[in-house]
């Protein structure tokens, strides 16, 4: 697999004062794979995702988006040079409709004019399954619509990294293959997707590789159907004693 | 055997929309009973009705036989009643310890009795114990979620309702979570489950109800309904792939 | 459920409504009474042209607070900060530099804008009640210091003595022109930016700026502009206020009342909406005009009323009507109209 | 020399400023709640305790021991009747009631008492001091601060330590999630009020004596009373203390400098540590 | 029928800060209301209805600006009348002279009212004030102080505000004539209104042992500056200050403090002239008023009558009162011996001032109420003679 590496994290570390709750993590996520990460709570996945996107400043490390070092670009300038993420608690703007909330993500991380952003935006609404919300308000949508527009939101941003965090938990069945589906989609389109996520059957589905962070860190990387067979996964993530 | 907790045409609205229309359910002392349901089918507006978080009508819900629709939420908790909440609504700015304490501290003041003490939860949960004093805005979610149960438990119910508690969790948490269910309900605590992961659902409860739309569609024995039965019950007769 | 299709190469074409019947008739009346509002001199008495620019003013301050707290979620309670200065202002490039008195108007503006830059850095940081405390005090400061200041005659204040010297005539057509104009830039000025992108932005930082950020949307530079914006804005509403009084102190110029107002105005007519700040502005002048002379009964009443929209009706009077009738008058939202249902 | 009775003077200063801020403390710092009309409050209570001690011929002291109680039901009352229903998250709702409550309230007290400026007799304590070598400190403004540390530190108790304290502030960060723990949100906000408003009877009493009060006062020292708060960092008592203290010394030495800059000093020192410690010197970062 | 409508508008100050200045409007014009019965007959034997617009300037200018322009310019009234406090005269005067409208105004040192407008190089041709001027008051403080035995040193208290600034003021202020009397001065700097603590100045006029303290504030500054005196062991022999004392409440708020404050005097119930409308003597008046409102008289009382009194005198004279250019000649020529005293606008000091008496009174424990204000100094105007001697406060 010597594709291109899209994002490179070198010797990534965070501390929160004396909490260290990231150590050392490097990994390389190549253009169009789906990288999964797993862990157990409070391993440190999310606050890696807040220093991709910028949220956080890394406390050590490198972090490069296709070469380019990132170093203190502010969140939105992030979002434009190719990075969407999703939030795990959903942060919808509560008093707009769901399409105008995907049309601040096609209008500003997007980079598109308003009106280009109008059909567009509707897709994105159908292939998320929202189109039917389209204009109601974002702050009247159950827990999993609003889990949906983080998703469309992301995606109406025009992402060439996408960075998914926990968008199936409290899916039925179906609806997690639906999602599944629909990622495997968006990664055929040539978005990259790095994705958390707990809910392990529908990562597996779609994950070309996965990732596990265990206390801030690596303890495994690879093939998925490899790194869930290691004793040591099984036992932190899954509390399977080998 | 007389119910410990029942509805009895419970209907709920949120201004002009109906959410729930006449829910017959009984739960009875020691039971664990599973709430099963598409998103949005009412599940979370059902549990919140019982708690008197929306306007219910006195007869709707019966407490040991006693009228108790519509009483405020905290004289339900003091009844006996505790939830963990969907989206775990803890006390931001407050560490885990204080938020722990409140519990403990209303149980105190409504003399409340039950075998639930920190250091029984920090048996269960111990990463609890190491970040004590840690604000719970900055834990990870699952480790917020863990600290929501606890906040339950510490009200000593007699009925615990759980809102989707796996949700966000790692798979170790969720199966040490769900084992540590029976010990609850040795304690003689009812419970209302509700869950996504059908087969978790089943495997956790005595019983199980499936709603749709804001009604209960299916009821039975866990160990008796069939795969197929609730996937009619899940999407109603009528469903059809448009 | 749905089951997806294959993502189509080319989206098919989708329909965005974001005019409607009432607004087209709203916008028709706005530029008739834009129109009207120039055209005072040759229809309206002077009595009426300077009951009018204080209900401008009201307006005009109405909706700079509007923007501010009820789409960029800055509650400021300082404005009158920006009135105060662009007021002195005008009488010191009017009085003292003897600059035409109807440019200085114009001149003046630029003090707001240039104090509200630095000013802005100072308070950015700050959210919520922080930052309302923070221009208040920031507006107290500006008082002290004009009462400490000789270029203003200090706490004596000034009188603009100049206006004498032109007939009430031109007068006339120079207030209703700065009337007008004043509506334009910023009622029309809010109309034109919510209806922009930026209109999207702003209300997205509002409900939640850190998700707004990673979206895109560059929210420390457009709070930035919204705050210099509405500087300035009420800049322009304190300098032609003060133009009419023809007296400024600092009490006066730095008066909280405009806080007061833009809040009650505001609360009144529907917080986050221009419908509101008319309606607010309208009742407001008629409650002032009406029932002023009742004195303290007046307030108490008014004080009443005020807590009792906190209380049952915290969308005002235009959420109250918009939740029977949606008919806007300003529309900004925009409808999608898919086809495919 | 001057400086220090300027600092001696600013603490003193300082303390009166603490009885304000108290109050405020609670209500602004931990309930979220802005309330506009905590100056009005003290300027009601001041002229409740007037009226009495003119009719009645009460001591200072007396009055005090009525208006504190009185003060604690007034704000039992205002949190049942109108705060309760305002509380949240945002706070414009409540800072908007209790603008219109404190616009009302002026205009009543106009009605009731008339603009005159009134204080409450005070037997001489207001009158009184010790001469430590050349600095004069006034009897009532050590009485003042005494009772403020002491406020303040039982304040910061019941708050930390008490089964009050902790259902207050879970009250404080999500009123729902409160009440499903078995807290009565309405009851313990109630209390809180009637604590905060409780402890502006101090605050009515003491400005009562040592100036005068008159029904547009409110405002004035409300603003000192947001700063020291501020200063002090959100929900931290005792960092509203401590505001308290760098308010009144900021004050205190800007008079020595200039009469007509003690005031503005006050604003810088408090927009220096905006600029510069936004979170308020107590609070965390 | 009638000959027409007459309109006066009258602007005081009954809500706010301020309100107990205009403590005395609403009163006097519901008497003067009674009086006219809403008809006046002018003396070209016409009869007109007259109506008086009462507005509340919420002692806020802006108000009163705006409620000034709206009472010319939509109720079209002939005579303007903003009752006291510069706060709200200044704004309405302004607002008259630019409209051309005759306005008539009182309650404020002559100065304070004409020069911020720039009065020290022109007159105005429509706006009329009577009152005494801060010389005399200046003069009038210093005859105070000249009654007691003191080392001549004087520490002053001037708020940051107009009337601070004027008070204050080096070439007209009460520096002035207190340093011609030979007096030594000391004013430590202008103070902002609602000033917390006075210690900073209270170690000034220590330092430099002054035996007196002149200046103006309002009430709950002096007692804010008095008590603190008193707690800083600085025992002055007199204080004399404008503005706070005018009001018997302000005094009793003081306590036992208020005993022997002094200040200038405009009118009080021994003043020897009578109402040229009802023919009441200032005796009377204060009378009427103690027994119809229960409380003490204040010295508004005389010039809200005076000023109303003042105004119907120039509408009867005016050849056409419902003409403003009429109304404004009547006014200039007014000659009339009113309940203050004689209002001609003779021009001595301006074309558009009047001056009217004013005396040195002190504070002393009284009967009826707590206390009561005498006249102990007429060095200034020599109508009548004081009622008593000025003692030295006596600290508790
Ligand atoms: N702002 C903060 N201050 C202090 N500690 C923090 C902060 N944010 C996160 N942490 C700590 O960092 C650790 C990692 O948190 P993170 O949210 O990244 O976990 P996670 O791997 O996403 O877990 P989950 O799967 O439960 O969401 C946790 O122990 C958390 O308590
Ligand atoms: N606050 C609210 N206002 C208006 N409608 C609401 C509100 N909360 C829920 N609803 C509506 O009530 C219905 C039932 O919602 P509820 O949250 O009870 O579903 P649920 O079964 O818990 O779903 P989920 O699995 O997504 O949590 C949904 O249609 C939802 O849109
Ligand atoms: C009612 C909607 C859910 C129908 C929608 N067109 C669909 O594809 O399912
Ligand atoms: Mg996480
Ligand atoms: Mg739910």
């Amino acid at each position: 697999m010597d594709r291109e590496i899209l994002l490179k994290a070198r010797d990534v570390s965070k501390s929160f004062g004396a909490v260290r709750v990231l150590h050392e993590v490097s990994f390389e996520v190549h253009r169009g794979e789906v990288l999964g990460i797993l862990g157990p709570n409070g391993a440190g996945k999310t606050t890696l995702f807040n220093m991709i996107s910028g949220d956080l400043k890394t406390s050590g490390g490198e972090i490069h988006l296709g070469g380019t070092a990132l170093r203190s670009e502010p969140p939105f300038r992030r979002c434009k040079m190719g990075i969407g993420r999703t939030y795990q608690i959903p942060r919808p703007y509560s008093g707009m409709t769901t399409f105008e909330n995907l049309l601040v993500a096609a209008a500003f991380g997007g980079g598109r004019s308003e009106r280009d952003s109008y059909a567009f935006c509707a897709q994105v609404l159908r292939d998320c399954e929202l189109a039917d919300k389209a204009n109601k308000q974002a702050g009247a949508l159950t827990l999993l619509d609003r889990k949906r527009l983080e998703l469309a939101r992301a995606l109406a941003s025009d992402p060439k990294l996408l960075l998914l965090d926990e968008i199936a938990g409290g899916l039925t069945d179906e609806e997690s293959k639906d999602l599944v589906a629909l990622v495997r989609r968006i990664r055929d389109r040539g978005v990259t997707i790095v994705w958390i996520e707990h809910v392990l059957h529908a990562l597996l589905a779609v994950a070309d590789r996965l990732m596990v962070l265990n206390f801030g860190e690596k303890i495994a990387e690879g093939v998925p159907s490899e790194v869930i067979a290691m004793p040591e996964v099984q036992r932190v993530y899954m509390g399977i004693e080998a | 055997m007389s119910a410990v907790l029942s509805t009895h045409g419970l209907v709920a609205r949120y201004g002009d929309f109906q959410a729930l229309y006449g829910v017959d359910t009984e739960l009875h002392a020691g039971e664990a009973v599973a709430l099963i349901g598409a998103n949005g089918a009412g599940k979370s507006t059902f549990l919140r009705a019982i708690m008197g978080l929306l306007p219910v009508a006195r007869e709707m819900v019966r407490l040991d036989g006693e009228p108790v629709g519509g009483t405020p939420t905290d004289r339900m908790v003091r009844k006996g009643i505790a939830i963990v909440p969907e989206g775990r609504r803890l006390f931001s700015g407050m560490s885990v310890e204080d938020n722990l304490r409140v519990a403990i501290d209303q149980a105190a003041r409504m003399g409340a009795k039950g075998g639930w003490t920190l250091q029984r939860l920090h048996q269960l949960f111990p990463i609890l114990a190491e970040k004590a004093r840690t604000p719970v805005q900055s834990l990870s979610g699952g480790q917020q979620q863990m600290v929501a149960i606890g906040r339950a438990l510490l009200c000593q119910p007699r009925v615990l309702l759980c809102d989707e508690i796996s949700l966000g969790l790692a798979p170790k948490v969720i199966r040490e979570i769900y084992a540590a269910l029976p010990e609850i309900r040795a304690a003689g605590t009812a419970m209302i489950v509700v869950e996504q992961d059908v087969g978790l659902a089943k495997s956790a409860s005595d019983r199980l109800y499936c709603m749709l739309e804001g009604r209960v569609t299916l009821t039975g024995n866990s160990a008796e309904v069939t795969r197929e039965q609730i996937g009619e019950a899940y999407f109603g007769a009528g469903h059809a792939v448009v | 459920m749905t089951v997806i299709s294959q993502a189509p190469v080319e989206p098919p074409a989708v329909t965005v409504r974001r005019q409607t019947p009432s607004g087209r008739i709203a916008m028709t009346l706005a530029v008739l009474g834009l129109i009207a509002l120039a055209a005072m001199p040759w229809w309206a008495s002077t009595g009426t042209i300077r009951s009018v620019l204080v209900l401008c003013c009201y307006i005009a301050v109405a909706q700079m607070w509007n923007l501010l707290a009820g789409y960029a979620g800055l509650v400021s309670v300082g404005q009158q900060a920006f009135m105060g200065a662009a007021g002195y202002a005008l009488f010191v490039f009017a009085q003292t530099l003897g600059i035409n008195p109807f440019v200085a108007v114009f001149l003046s503006l630029l003090v707001p804008a240039i104090l509200a830059v630095p000013l802005y850095f100072l308070l950015h940081r700050l959210d919520g009640p922080y930052f309302s405390i923070g221009t208040w005090v920031v507006a107290e400061v500006f008082r002290l210091v004009a009462s400490n200041l000789p270029l203003v005659n200090s706490g004596a204040g000034m009188s603009l003595r100049v206006m004498s010297q032109y007939s009430a005539f031109e007068r006339n057509v120079a207030m209703s022109f700065l009337c007008a104009l004043m509506l334009l830039v910023t009622l029309g000025g809010s109309y034109w930016l919510l209806r922009s992108r930026f209109g999207l932005a702003l209300i997205a930082m509002r409900d939640n700026p850190v998700a707004a950020a990673s979206q895109g949307v560059n929210v420390a530079k457009l709070r930035f502009l919204i705050y210099v914006a509405a500087a300035v804005g009420c800049g322009l509403a304190g300098a032609v206020y003060f133009m009419a009084q023809l007296r400024i102190n600092p009490p006066s110029a730095f008066d909280p009342m405009w806080a007061n107002v833009a809040i009650f105005i505001v609360m009144i007519g529907g917080i986050g909406s221009i419908e509101g700040v008319l309606i607010g502005s309208l009742i407001f002048f008629i409650a002032d005009r009406w029932f002023g002379e009742y004195g303290a009964t007046y307030f108490v009443v008014l004080g009443l009323m005020t807590l009792l929209v906190a209380l049952y009706a915290r969308t005002g009077i235009w959420g109250m009507i918009s939740k029977r009738w949606d008919a806007p008058w300003f529309p900004i939202r925009r409808t999608l109209v898919d086809p495919d249902r | 020399m001057q400086w220090f009775d300027a600092l001696v003077q600013g603490v003193l200063l300082g303390g009166m400023y603490a009885q304000y801020a108290l109050g405020m403390a609670l209500m602004f710092g931990v309930m979220r709640i802005v309330n506009i009309s905590h100056g009005d409050l003290v300027i009601l209570l001041s002229l409740i305790g007037i009226s009495m001690a003119m009719a009645w011929g009460l001591g200072p002291f007396t009055v005090l021991i009525i208006l504190v109680p009185l003060g604690v039901f007034m704000g039992w009352l205002l949190q049942k009747a109108i705060l309760n229903k305002v509380v949240g998250s945002d706070p414009l709702p409540s800072l908007i009631a209790t603008f219109g409550l404190s616009i009302a309230l002026q205009n009543l007290m106009l009605q009731i008492w008339s603009a005159n400026s009134r204080s409450l007799p005070g037997e001489g304590i207001e009158s009184r001091s010790i001469d430590i070598g050349g600095i004069y400190i006034g009897l009532l403004p050590v009485i003042v601060l005494v009772v403020a540390t002491g406020l303040t530190w039982g304040l910061d108790l019941t708050l930390k330590r008490t089964r009050f304290g902790r259902a207050l502030r879970a009250a404080a960060a999500d009123v729902e999630a409160a009440a499903m723990t078995g807290i009565n949100p309405r009851a313990v906000y109630a209390l809180a009020t009637a604590i905060a408003v409780g402890i502006l009877g101090f605050a009515a009493v003491f400005q009562a004596l040592r100036s005068t009060v008159a029904p547009a006062d409110g405002a004035a020292q409300l603003i000192y009373a947001f700063e020291a708060v501020i200063i002090g960092g959100m929900g931290s008592v005792w960092g509203a203390f401590i505001g308290s203290m760098v308010l009144g010394i900021s004050q205190g030495i800007g008079f020595r400098i200039d009469p007509g800059f003690g005031v503005l000093a006050g604003h810088i020192v408090f927009l220096i540590v905006l600029a510069t410690r936004p979170q308020g010197l107590f609070g965390k970062a | 029928q009638t000959a027409g409508k007459i309109k006066l508008g009258y602007i005081s100050p009954t809500t706010g800060p301020l309100a107990s200045f205009g403590e005395t409007d609403g009163y006097t014009l519901q008497k003067i209301r009674a009086v006219l019965g809403g008809k006046l007959t002018a003396n070209n034997g016409n009869t007109y209805e007259i109506e008086i617009l009462d507005r509340d300037s919420q002692s806020n200018p802006n108000k009163s600006a705006e409620i000034a322009g709206n009472l010319i310019l939509n109720d079209e009234i002939q005579l303007l009348l903003p009752a006291s406090t510069t706060d709200t005269i200044l704004p309405a005067a302004e607002q008259a002279e630019l409209y051309e409208t005759p306005c008539l105004s009182s309650g404020a040192p002559w100065q304070a009212v004409i020069m911020p407008r720039g009065g020290d190089k022109q007159s105005f041709n429509w706006t009329y004030h009577f009152f005494w001027g801060l010389d005399e008051a200046l003069n009038t403080f210093v005859g105070l102080w000249n009654g007691l035995e003191t080392n001549k040193k004087v520490g002053m208290l001037f708020p940051q505000n107009i009337d601070g600034e004027t008070w204050g003021n080096d070439s007209y202020g009460l520096p002035v004539p207190t340093k011609k009397a030979g007096y030594e001065v000391f004013v430590p700097g202008y103070f902002q209104p609602r000033t917390n603590d006075f210690s900073a100045q209270i170690a000034e006029f220590k330092k430099n042992n002054c035996e007196i303290i002149g200046g103006i504030t309002y009430p709950d500054d002096l007692k804010t500056f008095v008590t603190q005196c008193n707690q800083q062991g600085f025992k002055p022999k007199a204080v004399t200050v404008a503005a706070a004392l005018l009001f018997p409440s302000s005094v009793e708020a003081m306590g036992p403090l208020g005993n022997g404050m002094s200040s200038e005097v405009w009118w009080t119930p021994a003043f020897p002239f009578k109402s040229s409308l009802t023919g009441e003597t200032s005796r009377q008046l204060a009378e009427q008023w103690e027994a119809d409102t229960k409380k003490q008289w204040t010295q508004p009382l005389g010039y809200s009558h005076a000023l109303l009194e003042v105004a119907i005198d120039v509408l009867k004279r005016a050849s056409d009162p419902t003409n403003r250019e009429s109304v404004r000649d009547a006014l200039a020529a007014t000659d009339l011996e009113s309940l203050v005293g004689h209002i001609k606008f003779d021009g001595a000091v301006h074309k558009n001032v009047c001056k009217t008496p004013i005396f040195g009174g002190q504070w002393v424990k009284g009967e009826k109420w707590p206390y009561d204000l005498k006249i102990v100094d007429n060095s200034v105007n020599q109508l009548f003679q004081p009622q008593q001697k000025i003692q030295p406060i006596q600290w508790p």
